[in-house]
């Protein structure tokens, strides 16, 4: 069965070189005959295909997965050795457990819908085929990232999906915004990827492995010394910091959605954002030997989830206030690992991808259809116009309110309730309950703003192809019935736990009569939120926020960017004068001496041609002279023998 | 006795004589004649590669010949390569044909000439890395110099003639007092073979140890360049050809990192020991001071330059670490450079062929125009970046892991290089590639077949080398092995001062 | 006769000396070839000193040589003052400074 | 007696070099340099050295000077040197110099007794030095005069005794104009 | 007492050169065919040479009362000598007008100057070292004056002549001192003797000698005379006044308290000067005098290393000027020739010539590197060796000085060859096309010492 694992990884990036050929085809006909389109059925047939296929074999090898005994529930695929150098050895091998299997049907899955989502969203887009390369290679390397059996694989495709990420926001390269959009994201990232590569060396110093198991389990048998786990733990999380948007780092995900929209709905919300709280998830074990660096896990996940919160509440731009929802719901999700519920975290995981890669789809949606427009005061009324798009919609943001029946509930039901367990339980789980509520004010807000009132927007929208809503009916599905996954409360059961059980171990937490407390305290908190964002902008429009939009704190959440301002006027303009500083350094310091020295030669040379001034009898003073120094260096020198 | 290294270094300069003593107007097209001569160079270089015994640390394909005694010692005229040396070879031998297929798009003059030079600084370079002979080396080290500072005054910009003298001077000087310190160790051990001066058990007295390591060092240190030593760099740069560029990147400054792994650390084990602090920090700070520096430039030639000094700021500090990790990734990270600098500068040369311009802010929104141009500079740029994947990030994943195994700060202190290096190389892909079009720079042509055909096989290498860098660190090892064997057992065996170890 | 061999050698060294200042301040080529000829002369001078220190007629003989080169030495300087002299109309040193940096 | 001659010589050879280095005219000069010549040969006499004292006198009294007041007379020089002027500059120097090496020679004085008296070289004893160990040097100055003939062949002889060579094509016109340009 | 057939032997080359001499004078005295003078004097050089190839391979020791020696050293630098006239012969030819008219005259100084050569290199005694110098300086002395119809070349030989003489009292003044102290005029025991006389008089003696190497700062002449002199005979000049002199410095220093310290500083200030002063000259000529005090410097390293007791100083002495000859000789060839083309000597006229007389360019280039020690050139080996010996005798100080100003040296080449060949434009005309014979064998000399280190080195045995 672990034949088939490097299908996996393989099948995306077959994939994405034959787009990149397709691409380079099509590049080649446009000199000859500038209307040729591309073959777009064929490419986007060949994209989706691939990670549909890759999705079948997941689940292949997830059945197969289910049928051993829980403590062999892993596939693994060994495909020789990467890098072998000295001390460190890097085997290529990939890792298929419950956890790399959960994530690899989410991106597979939500993969191959929004692959299928974008054929229609990306028509006619000259760079159609460069597109799906881009976005199958984003497939592969995520793939790789939950695979690798160890740090080093999985930084592989942690920089891929970096990579991607970069590639697709400033897909529209053309326009200058989305190519800075993406350099930004780059480089936000590697600085937590910095982080992220100290830490494995930290490891390697410690360990010499790199692989999970090794790295477990020196963790757990105390075999790696305390002060390096809480070292190794807080550099890996500055990596998921960068990956998954969290404070301090959290500044270029809003600027991404520059990107098409499907590209949000994947990297930016669904998969790539969500390696963090994997790699957290992953390392578990490391983490809970370092139990104050699972302390500051929860506490920026819980910061990040409040602030971005009222950053989703503030935006007037649709795309970027679903951006801040997603910074939040990361921010929760690493609450939960923060708090030792590491299954909750990943549940929650499952979940949003589903819901928000929906919420973004309809949003596309509704942006197609808008002609691209982005602005929330420009929209308005439009169920009436695009009755498909807002149901989906309307599941999605059910779903991320945390009411029930819809899937967001129960996820973050888990969390909440592993928050209040863990260590820092009351601040925690405070942060968690107020984020909750601001979740379900944007979440309706964006609904009511969008969908109903006075239409402000111009022309005369149109509900979106079949092609389109297809996969959004599929997510809205999956939003409804993905809660199940995570907590049935009927049985009591929780699948997505059970099914990690093998990786984190038997979550005691939750259960009976607390648990169901806490369910109804989130309940509670959502569902006044929920009757707060009815009151204020049902049929009013922004209107409605009009009060609110004069308070200080609003107008530094809506402008999004305070941190963001605060780091170009600090950070950036301190390396960038540095830089300038060095530039300055180099050129006057460093090469002046260099010159300098040239400079003293030459001087000393005319100093040298004033001497020999062509008199024979200076000349003749210069050869007595220098008899008599010569006589007084014999005496002064002969004086010491 | 096997002849096949010598016929490796001496087949361009055997070219460059026929091009030499050639008629006026014989040679009608000497930059093809010359690609063909050194086509034979990277045959022989590929042939070598495989027919490497992997498993061994001793020179190979060795051939030797008396050539003089000098004052006792035996010179020979010795050839012989190892695993560090192939590595190098294998680089040189395929930027050699690059150097002339490239040289059409610039090069519009006094072609016979050029191609001979390029013919004799190719022996130069080959023969550096080819010999097993301290004397036949210091010859091919000087003789690689000559030709390139014809290629630079000749054929470059209009502040050429002082760029590169200002080249020739600073790295004669280092390489001047490189000889004296070469001289002593000659004198000391009564050998000239530097397999054997690497490898025997007898140290140099402490006194001459430290003085000729500081010979060397700084010798090697100017070529390299690390840090307080590289002011030519950029200048030379600036005013090179594109082909010149290539070369002096891409082989030139291996030569300096070279010496560093060959003869630095296994002659001087303890003086390693006692000065690999000051050096990890130059390597460090340089790397970072380098990315700064990069960052600050507003011409693309200057931006490479100073990021070449960022990355062989990052090799001085990986082959200083004295780790095999970091060594090996060292020397890798040597090639990666030559390849994906030397693309670099390939591609400055492209845009530079068609606009005569090398400004960041006289570009923009290239990528339309340029597509296959814009795919090949992204993939170098991440290639050199450090993408993994891709070369670079072998090369130096293994640099920092290796390094931060012994010495964590300087380690520490370099990754923020990496981040550094996104920030001034994809800062200036972005300024190039993407945003609106310049109207100046909305219509130019794509890359040429040619351009295309030096690009793609560097392309590939950066492919190859980051995907299955196992067939070359493979051949590194036992080499390498033995180098950081010798220096660590050595250098703690006699400590030369006792704050010399670290 | 009793003249401390000292006071020879402090004859020749002024007369060497004599010849020392004259060859670098006169401003006449002729004088400056006279000068030369005291510094000869005081070379000459210390030999037979020493000769006589040493009651070795070696010295003496080796003096013989150098009135010798001395005469060769003149008959080459007048020779090349002339030269210069037909070419300047001069006897001033500082007119041969053409050559000068 | 004889004592006070060689003081009394010696210090004419030094008021003739004295007057050598300080007259005026060159002349005049020369003159105190014969006045100089004729002191020494004295005092080699009284030192013992009869031969050195007689060719002394011919050679150098008798033909350099004779060449040198020739030559004056040739070169007829009527401008006196503009001498105090340039002592000032030099005389400095000189004097400290000429300081230095006095008490150099006075200091030769300390660790020596007086010099042996009667000593007397004769010619004999000289033509055995000169013909035995200086054969050697002897033969050799012969080629110095040869030397020293070709020289003032080459250097006084005035006029072309050929034509000029037939090589010599374009540069030979040229030669004035390039002796100009010949400048440091 | 009597000169005996050993004798004769062991200054064959010099007896030879002088009945040469002789029969020069005469042939241009009595036969009015032109041609026969020069054959006569290259007939006689060559005799010389085998002569004194014989007398390196069978050296006959002492002769002449022990006045004289005649070992490989003394051979080696006499053959040096004889070959660079033979050199400087044949490159004043067809360049030198002056020669022409006298051709007699010409032959028999570049014949009568090896004598002195031999002489100063052979001298045992301070008599045969004051008649070398003075045989080989009036040689000199009226070869820089022979243009004497060119008011620069009468001053060159005026200058060289009254310094020369000025440098000579003081090294006759030395001689005496010395036997005053000692009471011997013999290498072998001239070392001896009373105090400040024994010092005072070794020092002035050096002083001589040192001024004949034109080492600094008895420098003064050298530039001056160089650049004023007829530019075929000055390569003979640097190449072997520099030779005898330095034969002799390395005899005789010894004599001198501290005499290694003495000849470093020298050397140091020698090659300060030589470089330095280089750097910032306009005539190509004088670049070369300059060149040729660097060089002086680098052999005074040698020297002190021999001083210091290194058993193989002398080999790279020797190796140095063998590979220094035919650089600098090719060099001045090369100028000599521009020159009687019309072409002028300022760095600045050089513009461009690389493109229009690519093959006088290559030659010319070829020398500069050789002289700026860059391999693989004969000029390489050289420098290597002498470092080597610097550093074998414990002088790697000293060493260090040196690399570092030879790179200053470099830099005054470098402004050569960027005019020369890095500028633009082509210059039409002036100045010859081809390098000539001279240069063409002294390229080959020099570009074979570069190859073949070995084939000299190795010969180089036993020298003093």
């Amino acid at each position: 069965m672990s034949a088939l694992l490097p299908l996996l990884v393989g099948l995306p990036l077959a994939g994405a070189l034959a787009c990149g050929i397709l691409h380079a085809r099509v590049l080649v006909r446009r000199h000859r005959d500038p209307e040729a389109a591309a073959n777009e059925a064929l490419v986007g047939g060949i994209a989706t295909g691939s990670v549909a296929v890759a999705f079948f074999v997941a689940v292949l090898l997830t059945i197969r997965l289910l049928s051993l005994p829980p403590e062999h529930r892993r596939f693994e695929a060994d495909l020789g050795t990467w890098i072998d150098a000295g001390r460190l050895k890097v085997p290529a091998r990939l890792l298929l457990d419950p956890l790399s299997a959960l994530m690899t049907l989410v991106v597979s899955g939500v993969g191959a819908l929004i692959h299928l989502y974008s054929i229609g969203y990306m028509r006619r887009d000259p760079g159609f085929a460069r597109y799906f390369a881009y976005l199958n290679l984003f497939v592969a390397a995520m793939l790789l990232l939950v695979l690798g059996a160890n740090l080093p694989l999985t930084f592989v495709g942690w920089e891929g999906v970096g990579l991607c990420s970069y590639l697709l926001i400033g897909f529209w390269y053309e326009k200058g915004g989305p190519a800075d959009a993406g350099l930004k994201a780059f480089v936000v990232n590697r600085i937590g990827d910095a982080g992220f590569l100290l830490g494995i060396f930290l490891l390697h110093r410690e360990l010499g492995a790199l692989d999970y198991a090794s790295v477990n389990e020196a963790a757990r048998s105390g075999l790696l010394p305390a002060n390096a786990a809480t070292g190794a733990a807080l550099l890996l999380f500055c990596g998921a910091v960068g990956k998954s948007a969290q404070i301090p780092l959290q500044v270029w995900l809003p600027d991404a959605m520059a990107g098409p929209t499907p590209v949000s709905a994947l990297i930016h919300a669904a998969t790539m954002v969500t390696a963090g709280v994997y790699l957290v998830g992953r390392l578990h074990v490391l983490f809970l030997a370092a139990p104050a660096v699972l302390l500051v896990v929860g506490l920026v996940g819980g910061g990040t989830a409040l602030l971005a919160g009222f950053g989703a509440l503030a935006q007037r731009d649709l795309k970027k206030a679903l951006a801040y929802s997603t910074i939040s719901q990361l921010g929760l999700m690493f609450l939960g690992e923060g708090a030792g519920a590491f299954d909750a975290g990943i549940a929650h995981l499952v979940t949003h991808a589903f819901f928000k890669a929906l919420l973004f789809l309809a949003a596309g949606s509704v942006i197609h259809a808008l002609g691209g427009e982005q602005d929330l005061a420009r929209m308005g009324g439009l169920a009436r116009r695009l009755p498909a798009t807002f149901l989906c919609f309307l599941a999605g943001a059910w779903a991320l309110s945390g009411l029930p029946p819809f899937a967001g509930f129960f996820s973050k039901d888990e969390i909440l309730g592993g928050a209040l367990h863990g260590a820092g339980a009351p601040v925690l789980g405070a942060l968690g309950f107020a984020a909750s509520f601001l979740t379900a004010l944007y979440s309706y807000r964006l609904v009511y703003l969008v969908f109903s009132g006075r239409e402000n927007f111009e022309g005369r929208p149109h509900e979106s192809p079949a092609l389109l809503l297809h996969p959004m009916r599929a997510l809205a599905a999956l939003s409804f019935v993905g809660g199940a996954l995570a907590w049935i409360p009927i049985w009591n059961r929780r699948p997505i736990a059970e099914f990690l059980a093998p990786v984190f171990g038997g979550n005691e937490a939750g259960g009976g009569a607390e648990h169901v407390l806490v369910a109804v305290l989130s309940l509670a908190v959502a569902f006044v939120g929920f009757l707060l964002a009815r009151r204020l902008w049902m049929d009013r429009g922004l209107a409605g926020e009009r009060a609110l939009a004069r308070l200080p704190l609003w107008r530094v959440a809506a402008a999004g960017g305070v941190l963001d301002a605060f780091y170009r006027g600090t950070v950036v303009r301190a390396a960038r004068v540095l830089a300038i500083a060095c530039g300055v350094f180099d050129l006057f310091v460093v090469d002046g001496a260099v010159n300098g020295i040239g400079r003293a030669a030459s001087a000393a040379g005319e100093t040298l041609r004033l001497l020999q001034n062509g008199k024979v009898q200076a000349y003749a003073i210069g050869v007595a002279a220098a008899a008599g120094a010569l006589l007084l260096a014999a005496f002064l020198l002969g004086g010491t023998r | 006795m096997n002849p096949v290294l010598p016929i490796l270094v001496f087949a361009p300069a055997a070219g460059a004589a026929v091009l030499a003593l050639a008629p006026r107007g014989g040679a009608r097209d000497p930059l093809r004649f010359a690609f063909g001569i050194s086509l034979l160079p990277l045959a022989i270089a590929l042939g070598l590669f495989f027919a490497f015994d992997a498993s061994s640390a001793s020179p190979q394909f060795p051939f030797s010949t008396a050539w003089f005694r000098s004052g006792g010692v035996d010179v020979r005229f010795a050839f012989g390569i190892d695993g560090i040396s192939l590595l190098l070879i294998a680089l040189t031998a395929l930027l050699g044909p690059i150097f002339f297929l490239a040289a059409p798009g610039h090069i519009a003059q006094r072609r016979r000439e050029f191609a001979a030079w390029g013919l004799l600084m190719q022996t130069g370079m080959l023969g550096v890395f080819a010999v097993s002979d301290l004397v036949l080396f210091y010859v091919f080290w000087e003789v690689s110099l000559v030709p390139l500072y014809f290629v630079i005054g000749i054929w470059g910009g209009t502040g050429r003639a002082r760029a590169t003298t200002k080249f020739v001077l600073f790295t004669i000087a280092g390489s001047l007092l490189l000889l004296l310190a070469l001289l002593a160790v000659l004198l000391e051990a009564g050998t000239a073979d530097l397999f054997e001066l690497a490898r025997g058990r007898r140290l140099l007295p402490a006194s001459i140890e430290r003085l000729a390591f500081l010979g060397f060092a700084l010798g090697f240190a100017v070529k390299v360049p690390l840090l307080p030593f590289h002011t030519w760099l950029p200048e030379a740069h600036v005013e090179a050809p594109t082909s010149g560029s290539v070369v002096l990147a891409g082989v030139l400054l291996k030569m300096g990192t070279y010496g560093l792994l060959r003869f630095c650390l296994p002659m001087f084990p303890r003086a390693s020991a006692e000065f690999a602090p000051l050096l990890l920090g130059l390597g460090a700070a340089g790397a970072v001071y380098g990315a700064l520096l990069a960052w600050a430039q507003r011409d693309l030639k200057k931006l490479v330059a100073y990021s070449s000094i960022s990355h062989l700021g990052l090799v001085a500090m990986g082959l200083f670490a004295r780790e095999a990790t970091a060594v090996e990734g060292a020397l890798l990270q040597m090639v990666n450079h030559g390849l994906s600098t030397g693309a670099l500068f390939l591609l400055v040369g492209v845009l530079y062929d068609r606009t005569h311009r090398r400004g960041l802010d006289d570009f923009g929104g290239v990528a339309k125009s340029m597509p296959l141009f814009a795919a090949l500079l992204g993939l170098t740029a991440f290639a050199s970046i450090g993408l993994p994947g891709l070369n670079g990030f072998v090369g130096e994943f293994l640099i920092l892991a290796g390094t931060f195994s012994v010495t964590p700060v300087p380690a520490a202190v370099a990754t923020a290089a990496v981040v550094l290096s996104a920030v001034y190389l994809l800062g200036a892909v972005r300024t190039v590639l993407f945003g609106p079009a310049l109207p100046a720079t909305a219509r130019l042509p794509d890359c040429t077949k040619r351009e295309a055909a030096t690009l793609l096989p560097l392309a590939g290498g950066m492919v190859l080398l980051g995907v299955l860098p196992g067939p070359f660190l493979e051949r590194i090892r036992p080499s390498v092995a033995q180098v950081v064997e010798r220096t660590r057992a050595l250098a703690q065996a006699e400590p030369a001062r006792p704050e010399g170890q670290r | 006769m009793s003249v401390p061999a000292a006071h020879v050698y402090a004859l020749g060294a002024a007369l060497f000396a004599f010849g020392l200042a004259g060859f670098i301040m006169r401003r006449n080529l002729l004088v400056v070839l006279l000068s030369l000829e005291l510094m000869f002369n005081g070379a000459l001078v210390t030999l037979v000193g020493a000769a006589r220190e040493h009651r070795d007629p070696e010295p003496s003989t080796f003096g013989l040589f150098v009135v010798f080169l001395a005469a060769v030495e003149v008959s080459v300087g007048l020779a090349l003052v002339i030269a210069l002299f037909r070419l300047r109309q001069t006897l001033d040193p500082d007119a041969a400074a053409e050559l000068r940096g | 007696m004889a004592e006070a001659l060689f003081y009394a010589l010696g210090l004419t050879a030094l008021y003739g070099a004295g007057n050598v280095i300080a007259r005026r005219h060159a002349l005049v000069a020369a003159v105190h340099l014969a006045l100089t010549l004729f002191a020494l040969s004295g005092v080699y006499l009284l030192l013992g050295f009869p031969l050195l004292a007689g060719l002394n006198l011919l050679v150098y009294a008798g033909a350099i000077l004779v060449l040198f007041l020739f030559v004056l007379l040739l070169l007829d020089v009527q401008r006196d040197e503009p001498l105090p002027l340039d002592l000032r500059g030099k005389l400095g120097p000189a004097a400290a110099f000429l300081v230095g090496i006095e008490a150099l020679a006075l200091a030769f004085a300390s660790g020596e007794g007086p010099a042996e008296e009667g000593f007397r070289e004769t010619t004999e004893r000289a033509g055995e030095v000169l013909f035995g160990k200086y054969l050697f040097p002897f033969e050799v100055s012969g080629l110095l005069l040869l030397l020293g003939i070709v020289a003032v062949l080459v250097l006084a002889r005035r006029g072309e005794r050929r034509a000029p060579p037939p090589a010599a094509g374009p540069g030979e016109a040229s030669e004035p104009a390039r002796m100009a340009e010949v400048r440091p | 007492m009597s000169v005996g057939a050993h004798d004769l032997q062991a200054f064959a080359p010099g007896i030879a050169l002088a009945v040469g001499a002789v029969a020069v004078l005469l042939a241009d005295a009595f036969a009015r065919r032109r041609g026969l003078t020069t054959a006569v004097a290259a007939a006689t050089l060559l005799l010389a040479a085998t002569l004194a190839l014989r007398g390196f391979a069978h050296p006959s020791g002492e002769a002449f009362e022990h006045l004289f020696v005649e070992d490989r050293w003394t051979a080696s630098v006499g053959l040096l000598s004889i070959l660079s006239a033979l050199a400087a012969g044949a490159s004043a030819a067809g360049t030198f007008p002056a020669a022409a008219e006298k051709p007699g005259e010409f032959h028999a100084l570049l014949l009568l100057a090896p004598i002195g050569m031999l002489l100063l290199a052979g001298a045992r005694h301070v008599l045969l070292l004051v008649l070398g110098i003075e045989t080989l300086s009036i040689a000199f002395y009226v070869l820089a004056a022979f243009d004497r119809t060119r008011a620069t070349s009468v001053e060159a030989g005026l200058k060289y002549f009254l310094l020369g003489s000025f440098a000579l009292a003081f090294l006759l003044y030395g001689g005496a001192l010395l036997f005053g102290a000692s009471g011997s005029f013999h290498l072998g025991s001239v070392g001896g003797g009373a105090e400040p006389a024994r010092t005072a008089g070794a020092c002035l003696l050096l002083a001589g000698l040192l001024f004949k190497a034109s080492a600094a700062p008895f420098h003064f002449w050298t530039p001056d005379v160089y650049e004023g002199a007829p530019t075929s005979v000055v390569g003979l000049f640097a190449a072997s006044t520099k030779a005898a002199a330095l034969a002799a410095i390395f005899r005789w220093s010894g004599i001198v308290p501290e005499s290694v310290r003495v000849l470093s500083l020298a050397a140091a200030l020698t090659l300060l000067v030589g470089s330095v002063g280089a750097l910032v000259q306009t005539s190509v000529k004088r670049l070369l005098a300059y060149s040729a005090i660097g060089h002086a410097g680098t052999l005074l390293i040698a020297a002190a290393a021999h001083h210091n007791h290194d058993p193989r100083a002398a080999e790279a002495a020797v190796f140095y000027l063998l590979a220094y000859a035919p650089m600098t000789l090719g060099a001045f060839a090369l100028l000599a020739r521009r020159e009687r083309e019309g072409g002028r000597l300022e760095i600045e006229a050089l513009a461009g010539i690389g493109r229009a007389k690519p093959l006088w360019t290559g030659a010319f280039v070829l020398f500069l590197a050789s002289l700026a020690g860059l391999p693989p050139t004969g000029g390489f080996f050289a420098k290597l060796f002498v470092f080597e010996s610097a550093v074998r005798a414990g002088l790697a100080p000293l060493a260090v000085v040196g690399v570092l100003l030879s790179v200053v040296s470099l830099a005054a080449y470098l402004r050569v060859v960027g005019v020369a060949v890095l500028s633009a434009e082509p210059r039409p005309g002036e100045g010859p096309t081809a390098p000539g014979p001279v240069a063409w064998v002294c390229a080959a000399a020099v570009v074979g010492l570069g190859l073949f280190p070995g084939a000299a080195l190795g010969r180089l045995t036993g020298l003093l």
